[in-house]
């Protein structure tokens, strides 16, 4: 699956973009940040607080809970500042 | 309804949306516009520019979706969203949210609905760049909770709400 | 504090006057505009013509007034009041609020606040003229009683929308 | 003192000023009101419904209890639909 980071989730984990494939037992989007914090560094800076990074499924705003089953792309970024 | 959302990297001129939107029509009688412009502080500190990131796709999509909840809330006949992206000077226009209604109590709040949703909801991310001297540092603009606040301030239920919001 | 108020009886120019209010200001960050604009129909029936009555000085002294009352209860960087009289075919702009503040709260509301004084406070008249087949036909517009409800919401001694956040 | 009228009070009245000297046992709006209702078919048909005519000294809003003394221009109107 293709996961986009954006802003200083973008830079932390110094990647916009890239195809992962997580093991079967990762679930949800809670369990993706868990796996994704143990594949480096930047990761875990990145995710050093889960409660604050925001999650989208195929475009959509999604909670730590929603099932990652059959996404064709996942973002995570950090709270929105537009307007 | 005539519903117009751009994301652009260059200026907009307002005057040419609102004419856009409702020059030859006479069902409007109210039109009501939100700018948001770069100012040239934040949070007390000089700023030398604002660079704006976005999620391609989604922030269009989202506040498509927004702009259907505001024509469901208010008799609406016209919307324009534009939000710009990129690199911005102190002064320059951010956004801009425009309404049309027969009457001003539907424009009113439908811009100060979506702007608040804008404001906290849309995937767009602040980055300032403050100038001390010669040196240029920059940093994530923080999520302000009063913007949430405002955003939740629209969440009584409706028929058509998604749970996840 | 920049204010312009005006009565006048040509148009108007919406994108001009937000530009006066804020080009080269870097302290603005939040400009809303309230326009008015003469619908093609009153109570459902089609109408060919506005004329606007107004008491003069008394109009000028009421909005300065009100100006100076939204100045103080929301923190404004500018405001712009442009109110035209004579007679006005539909799709003629009839009236203009532009407020300016460095954040959207205090610039949505004074703008609310402005346009409910003017609809329901300020000394001006509507006269109605209706062109059924050959015979042209003129009535006074009558006041709404929720523009007086509108008006009234204003009467507390804190803004609801400030004491809500 | 000059009173001045608009809209449908100028229309049924007939003129849109005038000067008028009322008698000193005249001492408020509504008194005036009534005064004036007096003085022909016009003002009794301007005036029919007091309650819903607005009243401004010297360009303020004023009730119909305000006493007139003193007043250089007194204005009846119906209710306002500016904007």
């Amino acid at each position: 699956m293709k996961l986009r980071y954006f802003a200083w989730v973008r830079e932390r984990i110094g990647l916009a973009e890239e195809d992962v494939s997580p093991p079967n037992d990762v679930a949800t989007i809670g369990e993706l940040v868990v796996w994704l914090t143990k594949r480096g560094e930047g990761y875990a800076y990145a995710f050093e607080n889960p409660k604050v990074i925001r999650a989208a499924i195929d475009k959509n705003h999604v909670r730590a809970e929603a099932r990652i089953a059959g996404a064709g792309e996942i973002a995570f970024f950090p709270p929105m500042t537009g307007g | 309804m005539t519903t117009t959302i751009k994301l652009q990297r260059e200026a907009f001129d307002v005057g040419g949306e609102i004419e856009l939107l409702s020059k030859g029509r006479t069902d409007i009688g109210a039109v009501v516009t939100f700018t948001g412009i770069c100012r040239g502080d934040e949070n007390a500190r000089p700023i030398a520019a604002l660079t704006l990131e976005y999620y391609p796709g989604m922030a269009e999509a989202e506040i498509a979706r927004h702009v259907e909840e505001a024509q469901a809330r208010w008799p609406l006949l016209g919307v324009t969203v534009i939000h710009r992206y990129g690199r911005l000077a102190p002064g320059e226009l951010i956004v801009l949210v425009v309404t049309a209604s027969s009457h001003r109590e539907a424009a009113f709040a439908a811009a100060e609905f979506l702007m608040d949703y804008l404001k906290s909801r849309a995937p767009f991310w602040k980055q300032v760049e403050t100038a001390d001297g010669k040196t240029v540092s920059k940093s994530w603009v923080e999520a302000k909770s009063t913007d949430d606040a405002a955003a939740e301030r629209w969440a009584a239920p409706l028929p058509h709400r998604e749970a996840a919001k």
